[in-house]
């Protein structure tokens, strides 16, 4: 059991630190934002592993799901300003949006 | 669990009644064949009669013959025929095409259209996943499907493909809102999400169908209907494939078996969702007739509890399954019918439809059929007409008490050594204090149930409710 | 190597890999494909987890929903054909490198921690989700309950650590539906703002 | 019941103006300025109040079988007269009406409405009827009928839109242009009848405060009615200037018999059962056969009575009494207000100035009824005043009567001639009150308004027809122009003059100022000090006829002066002249038959008790005789001789001097320079009052000033001064203390925040690395430090 456990720990880790070098790499905002999927969902994958195999129990499937409904919300919002960015500077390379540049 | 047909594998490990015991331990094994087979021969094969039907029914309705030349007089084979040239002619790919993304997208769609397959029944227990939220993840897997051919149209580079992905898109991620909303009305009445339960309980005379449970539900079918039409991209809402328009639309550069392989899909995806409505709303693989049921169920229970010949459980599961896929094809074979007899819309207008009729009217019926029950039982006393789930949840309530009744002569209960899980309620007779101060409110099960219990039974009732679908389930 | 780890194992791999390809990947379509595949697999080791519902939700919600909401905006923020902004290759060398400290770091932690001497046996010999609250992946009821502010799954009536009784998630759950509304709201308002702005400019 | 319908009609008659002073004032509705309506409304106003008077007086005697018309004759007056025409002070219809029956009741009194009580204080509107108020009620409305009629033909000029005063200039020296005021003009005068009707009606000396206030007022608005003129506003103030001095007085005395007699009421007080519950005023002051205060026997003070003349006491036992010096107080401030209105020595100089307004104003006003509120007054307040307060009535009118008549002689202006007539006519009338002649002061007060009212009207038609000319000095011969002026005028001229031939012909003004003559006669000869008090009316008589005759010689006879002015007169229309010889038809004959006469015998109808029989030096405290009806008549016909001696001696001095060319004027005018121009300047009043308090009030005025702005002004530029001083310094310490603390720490945030910066790239990306690198380095860290 611990060594399934463990498993999807991995299995999350890797999602996990996949989706932060995406965010760190890409510099089209989808993909940003694909990013940010993936970190969810090394997340779901952990919450969902302690679900099965900890005393966690059934809080940890109802974490997850709510993870995903708030990624679904984060994702419409996002993409709303995606597509806002979009209109203003013609593109969605994130490297140009630094007016915050201090 | 996926793969595994875990309900058939079961079912064969633990009977001991049955001749095969010598398959017990291999459950899984056996399983596993049974499941490809019925994927290879049944699913897999059905799309090339639909297709024929199709031909056929729109040669029919055109006044003519349609295929009559491969395979005798009413050209059957045509479609086999048509798959050997399809599989002989050349896999294009175009220049512009990303290449990796062009050549996977039908097996998204296909396998997507495919994979619905594996929780919906065919038969009592006849299902390769009888998942508990069985509904859910067909409607979840038959999602996947757009997203073939989204992949399809912007990676082929041609603007027809494109056009065609976008209005699918559009067309599908819309009308997903409605045709949820319609299945779940059923879902509603039946309190299930698990198919072969709602199907199980359709059993007896027509009346019993949720198609007639309420007025709502009956609404609702005929609304799922128009809205699985749309999302299978059929006519009169094939925008996507519009050829007078796109060409071909999102297919436009395919060729050879993988432009078949759409179809395949699509004729797929068809009967899952005619299956749907089978099982939802006409009783799945339920006759309507009464008596007949009564005698097929008896032939099942008898097989399964060795009393009986296991032929004759046999035998009735498959008339079941004759029965369930004749509605179905019944089903596929009125889209088809409606595909040659109405006009196309123009794609604004299959919007319109969708997000301005249908999901205020789906909403609406929605809405109608949670107030029903409680404006049935504030007229008549009961929450439904003539369907059986209600007498079905009075039945297991008194199941309950005759249980419960047993463990008070054998014990009494003490408040703190009562686990949940010991499914002893406290009696409704027990003082205040010895109520569990957490014991859940009646809103967990129906209200005939919480109607003259306690809490505690409530909760107690549900484990119930729980433990005796699941048993039927595994029957 | 039984069945279940079998499928485990193609699974993770499948996770693992598109995930990577996800990174790799120079179109945003290409990447949005990998997430499809990444996801799914996801979903698949939630059913061998026993989690159907969530696998379930993952698969409608995350992938027949977001995902087609992400390739729209790709699709509509493409000012040409397979966009590509590429990344310097001295930037993603020193993500990569960086990242792979990071997995490093998480490996150690993940392996650090002994979760069988973990206090309060942390580590269930099985599964706590036992056959009549939903085993064999059979957690929609459960679940359902649990959104409705029941626990049949928790021992609370006083035997267990604590007396102090469980509401579940129902008060959560209404704020996550409000929270959707008002991001439906919010969405459909950015997207609209400009259009009034053009409709007020011209 | 005929109380009750007295009272109504009376009523009436008095509310009908302020009815048609509202209608004319609000209702701009008949809006064109050219309109008339306004006069109309006004003269069927007054004329309908004429008429309701006309009809109480008519009824009032019928119900008292006219008994006060019955001549006793003077000499056996004294018993039947006290006893018939005077019941008990306080007499009310309830208590009289199981009265004997040879006394019918002549007086009533009572409570029109009650405004309000005050702890004790009653505040309300009483009437007040006996035969000289019906008397009064009748001769104002009638001269108001009249005056209103001339008034529509005199101020025809303002029917326009507008209006050119040539009287008044700009700044830039155009005359100034405005809309007409005819209607204004009239609302003014409804107003004033309202007001002085009011006065004569009213039943408590509170009641006749207001309305004297009231007068007042129309008096200020109607003499200041061209206000753009500043002659005109200046007279309109110094009127009511004048009028608030005298007020000063009258609130005085308001004071003292409040304080003392607790009730402001003439007449008694019954409650619903006919009971008399409180006596009033008059009933306080009791009086015994011989005309003696009762007084208290412990004190000396006056005693206050009850109801049936037995002395009244307090809640606490005491007997209410009143000390005799402020019975006199009382009484002289009283008669301050009198000397006020009626424009008395001192405060007479406002009257002449008061011609300033349109002339119907001075007719009616300022002749006929306003300034004969004073001398009502004293009449109605008569059994108040004791012997000093009457004396000085006496010294008071006499001063006034000789000094106004000598102004006259050399005056030029038409109606200032007519003005200071009217103030020694006034002197006339207190003089006679004074002197006890109770029925004689009253008498001329009637007969007067209606000649001197004539008069008034005479000249305003003159003026009207010479074009708003008033200088005499101008006009001449107009005898040929406006006949029934110059015939009307000479009948008023004749009966202030009081010329008659004795037993044939007498108008008006020879018996009632043979009456007062008389009655000063008997004073003089009961009290040989005072002997000023026959001297001086004696000679004004003369001067009298002298200078009204020297008026009409002026304006009528010889030569016209002025060719311009003789060529464009003409006579007025016949709205002006009919009044002209209705006023003349009474002016000669209303006092038909002198004291035996219908007029003299209502006016005395209720007179006050003690005046009859006279009162003799031994019952007096001051030591003073007055005379009675008994004493004045044994004196009549020698006073009657003398008077018509010296009027007719006037008439012949005037005609020698201006009639005939005998006597050189200018010479004569040389020869008495100095006594003319102390004539001409009006015995130096103005300046007398200038000096006396308006170069006192300059100088104290001037030292306030300097005061002000030597010492205030320094005090306050010393502090200011300090303050900016101060505020220097808290400026330095604000501006290079605090703000440099403060800016140095702007300065070093700012620097602060300049470096920083940097980090923030802008970049999302970066940003993410930046995380990334921050967890690692914190799980480095971690298994650094807590190694397993």
């Amino acid at each position: 059991m611990a060594a399934e456990l463990h498993s999807y720990l991995m299995v999350g880790a890797v999602l996990f630190v996949c989706g932060v070098i995406c965010m760190a790499t890409k510099r089209n905002g989808i993909g940003v934002l694909m990013g940010v999927e993936l970190v969810l969902n090394g997340a779901n994958v952990n919450f969902v592993a302690f679900s099965r195999y900890t005393k966690l129990g059934l809080d940890g499937q109802i974490f997850s799901l709510f993870i995903i409904v708030l990624a679904a919300a984060e994702a419409a919002v996002a993409l709303a300003i995606a597509l806002n960015f979009y209109n203003n500077h013609l593109t969605i390379d994130v490297d140009r949006a630094n007016k915050l540049k201090g | 669990m996926l793969l595994a047909a875990q309900s058939i594998a079961e079912f064969i490990d633990s009977t001991d009644a049955w001749p095969l015991t010598w398959l017990n331990g291999y459950g899984i094994v056996v399983a596993a064949v049974i499941h490809a087979l019925l994927l290879i021969h049944i699913f897999a094969i059905s799309p090339f009669a639909f297709i024929w039907l199709e031909r056929k029914v729109s040669g029919r309705i055109q006044d003519r013959l349609g295929p009559t030349r491969v395979g005798g007089l009413f050209g059957w084979l045509q479609s086999l025929a048509d798959g050997i040239k399809l599989i002989q002619k050349e896999d294009l790919c175009p220049p512009a095409a990303d290449s990796m993304l062009f050549r996977s997208a039908p097996y998204i769609v296909c396998v997507s259209s495919f994979a619905a397959f594996m929780v919906l029944p065919f038969s009592h227990t006849w299902v390769a996943v009888a998942a508990d939220c069985g509904l859910f993840i067909l409607l979840a897997i038959l999602s996947l499907e757009v997203f073939g051919i989204i992949m399809a149209g912007y990676s082929s580079g041609s603007k027809w493909s494109l056009f065609g992905g976008m209005r699918e898109a559009a067309q599908m991620v819309s009308y997903e809102i409605p045709l949820a909303l319609c299945a779940l009305i059923p879902v509603i009445s039946a309190g299930s999400l698990n198919l072969g339960e709602i199907g199980g309980m359709q059993r007896g005379w027509l009346s019993n169908w949720f198609m007639f449970h309420d007025p709502f539900t009956f609404i609702a079918f005929f609304v799922y209907f128009v809205v699985a039409t749309a999302s299978c991209k059929r006519a009169p809402f094939d925008l996507a494939e519009a050829e007078s328009e796109l060409v071909g639309g999102f297919h436009t550069e395919y060729s050879g078996m993988r432009w078949s392989f759409f179809f395949m899909g699509e004729y797929a995806s068809m009967f899952a969702v005619c299956g749907v409505a089978a099982v939802l709303f006409l009783g799945g693989w339920n006759s309507g007739i009464g008596p007949l049921d009564d005698l097929l169920y008896s032939w099942r229970a008898s097989s399964l509890s060795g009393e009986g010949s296991w032929a004759a459980g046999y035998l009735a599961n498959v008339l079941g399954a004759v029965i369930f896929a004749s509605k179905a094809s019944f089903g596929v074979f009125v889209q088809v019918w409606l595909r040659w007899t109405l006009p196309r819309l123009r794609i604004d207008q299959v919007m319109t439809t969708c997000l301005k009729y249908l999901v205020p009217i789906s909403c609406f019926l929605f809405l109608g059929a949670t107030v029903w029950p409680l404006a049935l039982q504030l007229r008549t006393g009961r929450t439904t007409w003539t369907a059986p789930v209600g007498d079905r949840l009075s039945s297991s309530v008194v199941e309950l008490r005759a249980e419960r009744d047993k463990s008070d002569v054998a014990a009494v209960p003490s408040p703190q050594a009562a686990e949940p899980e010991d499914l002893k309620p406290e009696t409704p007779e027990a003082p205040a204090e010895a109520v569990p101060s957490h014991a859940p409110e009646s809103a967990a099960v129906e209200p005939e149930s919480g109607r003259d219990s306690s809490g505690s039974v409530n909760a107690a009732s549900s484990e119930v409710l729980a433990g005796a679908t699941k048993k039927e389930v595994q029957q | 190597m039984s069945g279940h780890s079998l499928l485990f194992t193609f699974f993770a791999l499948a996770t693992c890999l598109s995930a990577v390809a996800v990174v790799i990947s120079q179109t945003v379509v290409r990447m949005a494909f990998w997430l499809i595949i990444s996801l799914g697999s996801t979903a698949a080791l939630f059913f061998l987890a026993d989690a159907d519902f969530v696998g379930a939700a993952q698969l409608l919600i995350y992938v027949g929903g977001t995902l087609v909401l992400l390739v729209f905006g790709v699709m509509l923020t493409a000012s040409g054909p397979y966009l590509k902004i590429e990344t310097s290759p001295g930037e993603t060398i020193i993500a990569g490198m960086i990242g792979l400290l990071f997995l490093f770091i998480v490996y150690a932690s993940i392996s650090g921690v002994d979760w069988k001497s973990t206090p309060g046996d942390a580590v269930a010999t099985d599964s706590p989700l036992d056959n009549r609250s939903g085993a064999d992946g059979q957690t929609l009821r459960p679940v359902g309950l649990s959104l409705l502010g029941l626990r049949p799954d928790k021992d609370l009536s006083g035997g267990g650590d604590g007396d102090q009784p469980s509401t579940g998630y129902l008060l959560p759950f209404e704020i996550v539906s409000v929270h959707l509304l008002v991001v439906l709201i919010g969405a459909a308002y950015l997207a609209r703002a400009k259009r009034t702005q053009q409709a007020s400019a011209s | 019941m005929v109380g009750e319908t007295l009272r109504n009609l009376l009523m009436v008659a008095w509310l009908l103006p302020l009815a048609g002073f509202a209608i004319e004032i609000f209702g701009g509705f008949w809006g064109k300025r050219t309109s008339k309506t306004a006069a109309w409304i006004a003269v069927a106003c007054i004329g309908t109040g004429f008429l309701c008077s006309a009809s109480a007086l008519v009824l009032w005697g019928n119900s008292n079988g006219w008994t006060v018309l019955e001549s006793d004759g003077h000499g056996h007056a004294d018993a039947a007269h006290t006893e018939a025409a005077h019941p008990e002070p306080g007499h009310s219809e309830a208590a009289d009406s199981a009265d004997t029956a040879h006394s019918k009741q002549t007086v009533y009194s009572g409570t029109l409405y009650s405004l309000g009580k005050f702890g004790s204080l009653n505040v309300s509107l009483d009437y007040y009827i006996d035969s000289l108020t019906l008397t009064m009620f009748t001769m104002v409305t009638l001269i108001a009928t009249c005056i209103h009629l001339f008034a529509i033909g005199y101020m025809s000029e303002e029917l326009t839109e507008e209006y050119v005063d040539h009287h008044a200039h700009l700044s830039n020296g155009h005359h100034v242009h405005r809309p007409g005021r005819f209607y204004r003009f009239f609302a003014f005068l409804s107003l004033f009848c309202f007001s002085m009707l009011g006065l004569v009606l009213a039943g408590n000396i509170f009641q006749v405060f207001i309305f004297w206030e009231l007068v007042g007022i129309c008096s200020f608005l109607l003499i200041g009615f061209y206000t753009e003129r500043k002659s005109a506003s200046n007279a309109a103030n110094k009127a009511f200037i004048m009028n608030r001095v005298g007020d000063f007085g009258f609130l005085i005395g308001l004071m003292v018999i409040w304080t003392y007699f607790g009730t402001f009421q003439f007449g008694p007080t019954s409650n619903a059962d006919g009971v008399i519950t409180d006596p009033g005023l008059f009933g306080m002051i009791h009086r015994d056969a011989a005309g003696t205060l009762l007084t208290d026997p412990v004190t000396g003070d006056v005693a206050i009575t009850t109801v049936d003349g037995t002395p009244a006491v307090d809640g606490a036992g005491q007997s209410r009494t009143i000390p005799y010096s402020l019975l006199v107080v009382a009484g002289l401030g009283v008669f301050a207000g009198c000397i006020g209105k009626s424009a008395q020595f001192p405060l007479q100089t406002w009257l002449p100035d008061a011609m300033e307004g349109p002339t119907p104003v001075s007719a009616l006003v300022h002749s006929a009824t306003m300034v004969a509120a004073g001398v009502y007054l004293v009449g109605r307040f008569y059994p108040m005043f004791v012997q000093e307060v009457l004396l000085t009535i006496a010294y008071v009118g006499c001063i006034t009567l000789f000094v106004a008549a000598t102004i006259a002689i050399v005056a030029t202006d038409i109606k200032k001639v007519l003005a200071y007539s009217t103030i020694s006519q006034l002197g006339y009338m207190m003089l006679g009150l004074g002197v006890f002649g109770w029925g004689a002061g009253l008498f001329h007060l009637i007969t007067h308004a209606f000649f001197k009212s004539l008069m008034f009207l005479c000249s305003g038609s003159v003026i009207y027809g010479c074009h708003h000319e008033q200088e005499m000095t101008k006009m001449g011969g107009l005898w040929k122009k406006m006949p029934i002026t110059a015939f009307t005028m000479l009948v008023g001229v004749i009966a202030i003059a009081g010329l008659a031939i004795p037993g044939v012909i007498a108008f008006s003004g020879f018996h009632s100022k043979d009456a007062v003559v008389a009655s000063a006669l008997a004073f003089s000869d009961a009290n040989p000090g005072h002997f000023l008090l026959f001297i001086m009316p004696l000679i004004t008589a003369g001067i009298t006829a002298f200078y009204m005759f020297r008026l009409w010689f002026f304006t009528f006879l010889g030569k016209p002066r002025d060719m311009h002015v003789y060529d464009h007169c003409h006579e007025s229309p016949w709205i002006m002249t009919v009044p002209l010889l209705v006023l003349s038809v009474f002016a000669a004959f209303c006092a038909v038959g002198g004291e035996d006469g219908p007029l003299y015998q209502l006016i005395t109808g209720d007179e006050p008790t003690h005046v009859a029989a006279g009162i003799a030096s031994t019952q007096s405290v001051s030591g003073l005789t007055l005379p009675g009806h008994s004493a004045i008549h044994d004196v009549h016909s020698k006073a009657g001789a003398l008077a018509l001696f010296a009027a007719v001696s006037g008439t012949v001095i005037a005609y020698v001097l201006y009639g005939t060319t005998l006597v050189n004027l200018a010479e004569v005018k040389r020869h008495l320079s100095g006594l003319h121009s102390f004539l001409w300047n009006k015995w130096h009043f103005d300046e007398l009052y200038d000096a006396l308090f308006m170069k006192p009030a300059h100088i104290v005025g001037k030292f306030c000033a300097w005061v002000d702005k030597s010492l205030f002004d320094e005090i306050l530029h010393g502090a200011a001064r300090t303050c900016v001083i101060v505020a220097k310094w808290d400026r330095l310490f604000d501006e290079k203390l605090v703000d440099g603390f403060v800016n140095l720490l702007s300065r070093a945030t700012w620097s602060v925040g300049d470096s920083l910066k940097v980090v923030q790239t802008g970049k999302l990306r970066q940003y993410v690395m930046f995380i990334v690198v921050g967890v690692v380095t914190l799980f480095a860290v971690l298994f650094a430090t807590f190694p397993r």
